[in-house]
């Protein structure tokens, strides 16, 4: 190590992360995604322990080993399922799903559907970058249907995923999209995300440089979502089906009580529990 | 085009400074860590020699803030005229193969927001205290792209090709 | 008394019916009414694919001592009707001492019952239902069984007076009046059984089945979460743990498959809270890359297999023992793990609460290859010892120093550490890791925690309870899971004409005890493996895996038959002449 | 000349560098023009973390003979930078007579390699390159490694052409231009080579790896419709599949997941396509499910399993052997299944069409284990023989009469009828069934199609390609998969010392052979069976299905290091004299 | 085999029905169902030779057998993806998917999500009973949250699976609503499903008398969709998110391109392909 000045003291962004380095390629959105959840918990003034980050397989899956929160780096595609045991069992923790397209729309996609439905109080942040970066450049569910590549020549011809659209129509209770070149505002819908009870879903544009250098000019085309976000369901419905995929901001919020286990019911000993087999 | 500044009060200048120099710190030492990972040295010990520099900033402002209280802002409230702490550079603007002169192109770019975001102040609040403190603040800035300039100017240009890697990108999971 | 001399005084009864003719309703009740009156015994029911009005037979056999398989042959067979029932001819084998009693409204007895050439009774079950108000001929053929064997009047009483309590006093007394038209037409037919009432049982007993045994013995290891996708036949012991965990302050989710559930538990458990599914092959197979997840992140959580015929959708309805293989290799990758079978149905207790144990005490998952035969079939039982193990997780403190969550030290066991517990926090990792979790690919970490891995479970002392291990002979039988029962029994039937054999049932399958196996065959001339399954996967296994001290032969066949007890005393026999 | 006397003569090359050095490139440009100019060999790779910039190794070793595992130890190391180069340092070994080419500007040589006493040059690489225009120092340093090893210059620049076409005449000029200061670099350096270079190859050579060696096989086979989930290592071959099937009418469809791809090829091959997925151990895993479904209903499909680090996600760019374990018994209920392993880099051809032809004929799936390092090692290899098999899917004729789908027939193998066959409609099904196809949970259809589905694969005639045995000592080397190169080639060398063994390279590794395996090991006093996984799966398998005519004993050991000639030689005669 | 009388001489429903007996029990919708698609084969006079029915697991997943087209009854909540490799290989084929709530829209959700979008040539009846009725009555995504049941006593809690606007919002070409209890009505919307090219989604209300006694009340209650069929997404989004579930009809039919394999490209033999790794 060459010798770097020391980090400013006090509870800020920098003390949610760990101190493993990020293998991720530089100009990598996922970068800023990092900053931005690490800003939205100082934010909350969580403690790092009472944060459990839990991810799949993927580049933005590798999230949770960059942060000094307790963490899952479980297997491609069950995040979401892996989070909702936690959290159901654990209501006390704040927990946080992080992870790609691929990982969340493709293979996961079940799991998603189903959290959503489920709506139990999590926030799942999706870095969404159209591509399976990890793998080398196949197209996601996220991906426009002309995208040359390797594994689909010519494009998959396939209409893309709407992610947004899945989520409000299977019943997340906070739907926003963000944005890794805005970190800030990015930090701030994690935070509302956090905020809301019930499953937050936050889709944040994150480009990758490696196989998807076009998204660069993703930051001359996001936009602030021109109306603020609805309650009312239909809306939001007719809104997100004809949204482009570049408006920012938080497009849904809704009210639905979140799924909890009633786990202070009783609390009896398994002895009693016996009656029931005695002759 | 530039949206309106609202800062009311020299402890809420002091407190944006803050956040830009140390924003502004953490990212370079950040990016020096990036081109570490990515073997870029050269890049790397430049990055960290700015963080260098911003961390003398900081510890400036820091000097300037004294005992006195600054009101937390959330970082969406910024007053920003960009997306992020005006003296930071984006995350999204750095590549692997990245020359000094790339990086010192990235770092005056960031020195141009700062002396930006200041000259917006001075041109908005009121006389007073807060547009001294903006002032000279702002003048700091104007040393810093100085400063900056002069270095870049010493940094040979990138060749064309800086960005090709004859290798292609390696699978993983 | 069709007991021979050598065999377990038992008798056992068949009603078979369809359509709503209530015959397994009637099997129970006669179950719990021999368990007040004292005896031990076994239900276990069989069906047609119809979910509603199929074809169905409720077998009972009922003894003096426990019995944990079916007997031989039929002692007496009633027939409500006659649908269909060639289909399951087969497991209701009857001799020439078995009564059959028919209902001659029904047709003629149907050639497969009539080939044994058992005596046939007829009666007018239909007609004489009609007599009573409100009768079901169900509650007739359960007061004709009562009546033959000799079950005492008021234990009927009992059982008749709970079972309809919701039903109202008009309900209960058709059923005493049809019990009682049955007792009386008993008194015409001429059967001689073994008297097996001693209302004063010296311990306390209980009914129960396997799944909610295993349900039992998961809550008594400390399970509170439970996540699960329903299958056959392991659906009925998650809705014993969806209604008990609630009074236990744990629950049950449903997830939306086999990959939520396993996940669900695994991120359960990562927070601390023991965690368990259940599921049959199919579900197993969709979870087994997560399973190496549990494995590698070092994540303890326990899934009860219920073992059904195979291979994939197979016979979901009937018992095989050919997950074993699966339950072993089946995870990508050297992924070590827990592998443990009950022996009996009231063995479910003690197993799944050890499996717990020791896949927390481990940081292991561990797969408890229960089967239908157990799972379902409901069993008069001593109660099951309470057992308190003292092992648990192993878990980090907090402010302890810099915590390394998957450090070599401890036999391979490191401090895990509890979301919520400052200072500790650690990514739990799926990617090959250092000891601290962080992603590592080079040599000198895999193996490592390969070794590490291994050497956990391999390490560990199991005890005793590795395995039953009972008499002494020259001659070995090695039997695990639901064959056991019907093993114990041939060779208690064998030992009482003179043939002493060892029985040798290991409880926990893997990691493989090659030195606990030879120990157990020390002495012993040659061994024969018992297994129900098509390709004699623990006989291949225990080959693999040791090199027995002495011959090892194998008889085995898959489902979805049970193993019969007077099979295998004729296979044992053969087999030891050999 | 490092090579001793009993070592097949050949010459290692590493080249390091990150970041954009390009040494992946010149590595297989090195490659390239040595087989042009004559020779055999082998080019891999090694690499950190990182998907852009990260530290690599290229590791090329030629020879006049065809070799299929690397090197003992590398004669030249030539580095651009030394970044991260103990992440892979033990992938390079070396010994004082190996040649370590340092750039000066670099920093001192590490201690990792000079630890090793290898002779250093310095050279500044960086600054050399800076006098080219455009000139790039991997290009240098390919120039020295010609000049050293006497490659014929005009190879050289006929690669560098091929390679640069596409960038134009500057960028080739400055690659020449490069090339020719690294060639006169190497002037001022000493070393003493084997000469290689023979350029009149009798028959066609090819380069290939195992990956594209597998897709051939499988087009070959007649595989026209893919499905599959990108995974490493074996996202290569569907790649190769998606280009290369739209030549021949066929296609390639990226399904949402594994379960989607394994299902999606089994609904095309029971339309009549030959199908074919490939994943690697996760996949495999999600896999197990569906494949039982392809055994119950007796549909083909080829499943390559690129094997990579377990368990879980492991180490996804190394390999191990170690998904025999899953591929053989990671199926729920007694579910037989053919499992290949391809023996070297271009037996990927033959394997996988043979699979192909397998799966056809015997209506069953197969799982072809192949694994990183033959999947990605691009070698240069003698064309592979074309082989027509004869043996194909039967087909149900149209009007043909009564056509029973699951028949008991033909030695387990049933006409299969084809949708559009018109008379022929069955339901294919996952239940157990009848001939007909009827679901049924009957004793006897159970145990008649377990016996059909396991008799069709036992009773089949595999012919010699079942193993390659070569070699005819008291003494055996049982290998499979990727170890086979590198345990011939050990083999080899002790043979030269005058030990003869005898190598035995099962192809077909389930069914499991045992009366095949007895008789390779006719006459053998004692075999050791060799492995890349850690808990000896090969062994035990063998153990567990064959009583083998003497002793077996095991060296194996996990990955990611691949086995090495020198360590395996040491390992042989160690044993050899146990 | 009772003597029954002949049927009817010449192409009826009744030549798609096959000799086997089916299991379901007496009222149970399914037999409707049955009646249904061979009445809307018949109509299209498609010979049953030249359609495959393909099944996952479940009361409903039980379809093919009783068909006397081909058939294959898979594993449960694979179906869908089983039926695309079929379909796309064997463009010439009538291909249906025919199975219950439980293996479609739980175990099977993923595929069902990217089957909508992939827009393969094919049809998908879902007889949505609200229940696992194979497994003896659990709930399933399409159950009340309110409804009581031993694995999920007091009901689920959550909110019920909408198929038809996650149909929708993923992509499929053709959504209605049939229920078992109008067949012919049913066998119509069959007809127009398999006639419209890409992905065809029928959802057919048809109830579980066994283990949910209450569905026989949903004849009173279903009634066709008060509006046309539309093609317009946006308002078939909300008109269809708002929907009580019980409007029957032709909900949405879209002009989407199905996707196809150019399998009939160029037909080259492998040795063509072996130039590349010629030295
Ligand atoms: C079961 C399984 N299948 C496939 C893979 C290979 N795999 C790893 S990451 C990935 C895709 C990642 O894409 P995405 O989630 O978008 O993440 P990104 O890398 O783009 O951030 C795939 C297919 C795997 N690890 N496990
Ligand atoms: C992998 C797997 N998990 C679980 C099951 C058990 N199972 C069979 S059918 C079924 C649910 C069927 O519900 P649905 O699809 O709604 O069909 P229905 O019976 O209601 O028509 C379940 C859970 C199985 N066969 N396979
Ligand atoms: S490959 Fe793409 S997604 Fe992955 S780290 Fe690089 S830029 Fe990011
Ligand atoms: S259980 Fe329900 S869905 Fe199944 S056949 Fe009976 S009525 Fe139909
Ligand atoms: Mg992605
Ligand atoms: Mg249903």
């Amino acid at each position: 190590m060459t010798s770097s000045p020391a980090p400013i003291p006090g509870l800020t962004a920098r003390d949610y992360k760990s101190e493993v380095k990020p293998v991720w390629c530089p100009g990598c959105g996922d970068f800023s995604v990092l900053s931005a959840i690490t800003k939205a918990l100082a934010e909350l003034k969580l403690p790092p322990e009472k944060v459990s980050v839990i991810s799949g397989i993927g580049c933005s899956s590798r999230m949770p080993a960059y942060m000094n929160s307790y963490g899952f780096h479980g297997v491609h595609g069950r995040a979401v399922a892996l989070a909702t045991g936690l959290k159901l069992s654990r209501p006390d923790l704040t927990v946080l799903v992080t992870g790609g397209d691929g990982d969340g729309f493709s293979i996961g996609g079940n799991h998603f559907l189903h959290a959503c439905r489920r709506n139990v109080d999590m926030t799942y942040i999706v870095m969404d970058n159209q591509v399976y970066g990890m793998t080398k450049g196949q197209p996601s569910p996220t991906t426009e249907p002309d995208w040359d590549s390797a594994l689909s020549p010519g494009g998959t011809g396939l209409r893309p995923f709407h992610p947004l659209v899945i989520a409000l129509a299977s019943g997340a209770n906070f739907i926003a999209r963000g944005f890794s070149g805005d970190p800030n505002g990015t930090a701030r819908l994690i935070v509302d995300a956090i905020r809301t009870p019930g499953f937050s879903f936050v889709e944040v544009l994150s480009p990758c440089v490696t196989f998807r250098e076009d998204q660069r000019g993703w930051k001359k085309i996001v936009r602030p979502a021109p109306v603020d976000p609805t309650e009312d369901i239909g809306r939001a419905a007719r809104r997100l089906m004809t949204d482009d995929g570049f408006n920012l901001g938080i497009l849904y919020t809704g009210k639905r009580k979140p799924y909890q286990l009633r786990l202070d019911a009783v609390e009896e000993e398994p002895a009693a529990l016996e009656t029931q087999f005695v002759v | 085009m530039s949206k309106p500044i609202a800062i009311g009060s020299v402890a809420e200048l002091l407190a944006h400074a803050k956040a830009m120099e140390s924003e502004a710190l953490e990212r370079y030492l950040d990016l020096a860590e990036q081109m570490e990972v990515h073997h870029n040295p050269e890049v790397a010990e430049l990055f960290r020699k700015m963080a260098r520099v911003e961390r003398k900033h900081v510890e400036k402002i820091l000097e300037r803030v004294g005992d006195k209280d600054l009101p937390h802002i959330p970082p969406w409230e910024y007053q920003w005229l960009g997306e992020e702490a005006a003296e930071a550079i984006s995350n999204e603007d750095v590549h692997y193969l990245m020359t000094p002169h790339h990086a010192l192109t990235l770092a005056l770019g960031a020195e141009r927001r700062a002396f930006g975001f200041y000259t917006r102040v001075v041109e908005t609040v009121e006389p007073g205290e807060l547009l001294e403190l903006a002032r000279e603040l702002m003048e700091e800035e104007r040393e810093h792209v100085a400063l900056i300039e002069a270095w870049l100017a010493k940094v040979p240009e990138p060749a064309d090709d800086w960005a090709e890697d004859p290798d292609p990108p390696l699978l993983q999971e | 008394m069709t007991a021979k001399d050598d065999e377990t005084p038992s008798l056992s009864i068949a009603l078979t019916g369809s359509g709503g003719a209530g015959v397994i309703t009637a099997g129970n009740m006669l179950l719990d009414a021999a368990a007040k009156a004292g005896c031990y015994g076994l239900f276990a029911r069989s069906s047609g694919p119809q979910i509603r009005g199929g074809e169905a037979a409720a077998m009972v056999r009922l003894a003096k001592e426990p019995v944990a398989a079916p007997g031989d042959v039929f002692d007496i067979l009633i027939a409500i009707d006659w649908h269909n029932i060639d289909r399951f001819a087969v497991e209701l084998p009857l001799s020439t001492e078995s009564l059959v009693i028919a209902d001659p409204s029904q047709g003629e007895v149907p050639e497969v019952i009539a080939a044994s050439g058992a005596r046939i009774a007829e009666l007018p079950l239909k007609d004489l239902a009609k007599t009573v108000a409100k009768g079901r001929p169900n509650m007739i053929a359960l007061g004709v069984v009562a009546g033959l064997i000799g079950l005492p009047d008021e234990v009927a009483d009992e059982v008749m007076a709970r079972a309809l309590k919701k039903r109202g006093d008009e309900a209960l007394a058709a059923s005493r009046d049809a019990f009682a038209l049955g007792v009386e037409a008993a008194g015409t037919m001429s059967f001689d059984g073994p008297d097996l009432w001693t209302r004063a049982a010296t311990r306390e007993r209980w009914i129960i089945n396997g799944n909610e045994a295993a349900g039992l013995g998961a809550v008594r290891g400390g399970v509170r979460f439970v996540a699960a996708y329903p299958i056959t036949p392991a659906t009925d012991l998650l809705e014993w743990m969806a209604l008990n965990l609630q009074r236990l302050g744990g629950a049950l989710v449903q997830a939306e498959d086999e990959l939520a559930s396993i996940n669900m538990i695994i991120g359960a458990s990562y927070g601390g809270t023991p965690a368990l599914t259940a599921t049959s092959g199919p579900g197993l197979a969709l979870m087994s890359e997560s399973l190496g997840l549990a494995v590698a992140s070092e994540v303890p959580v326990v899934v009860v297999d219920v073992m059904r015929g195979g291979p994939s959708t197979g016979i979901p309805t009937k018992s095989e023992q050919s997950d074993l293989n699966i339950a072993l290799f089946g995870l990508h990758g050297d992924a070590p793990h827990l592998v443990l079978a009950p022996t009996s149905v009231s063995d479910c207790v003690f197993t799944t609460q050890w499996a717990v144990t020791l896949a927390e005490a481990l940081q292991s998952p561990a797969i408890v290859l229960s089967d239908q035969l157990l799972g379902q079939t409901r069993a008069i039982v001593d109660r099951p010892t309470d057992i308190a193990f003292v092992s648990q997780r192993v878990t980090a403190d907090a402010g302890a120093g810099e915590v390394r969550r998957y450090a070599l030290a401890g036999g391979g066991v490191s401090p895990m550490a509890i979301p919520g517990a400052p200072g500790a926090q650690y990514t739990a990792d799926g990617l090959e890791h250092d000891e601290r979790g962080l992603p590592s690919s080079r040599a000198g970490d895999h193996v490592t925690q390969l070794d590490k891995r291994a050497a956990k479970l391999d390490g560990f002392d199991y005890g005793n309870h590795w395995a039953e291990i009972e008499g002494d002979g020259r001659r070995a039988v090695v039997a695990w899971g639901s064959s056991t029962g019907a093993v114990r029994e041939a060779l208690a039937r064998l030992g009482s004409r003179g043939h002493e054999f060892r029985l040798v049932s290991p409880r926990l399958l893997a990691p493989a005890q090659p030195a606990r196996w030879t120990e157990a065959l020390e002495g012993v001339e040659r061994a024969l493996v018992v297994e129900l399954n098509h390709s004699a996967q623990f006989y291949r296994y225990l080959k693999g895996y040791c090199d027995p001290p002495c011959p090892v032969d194998v008889y085995h066949r898959p489902g979805p038959l049970p193993l019969r007890v007077g099979e295998l005393v004729a296979e044992i026999e053969k087999w030891s002449r050999s």
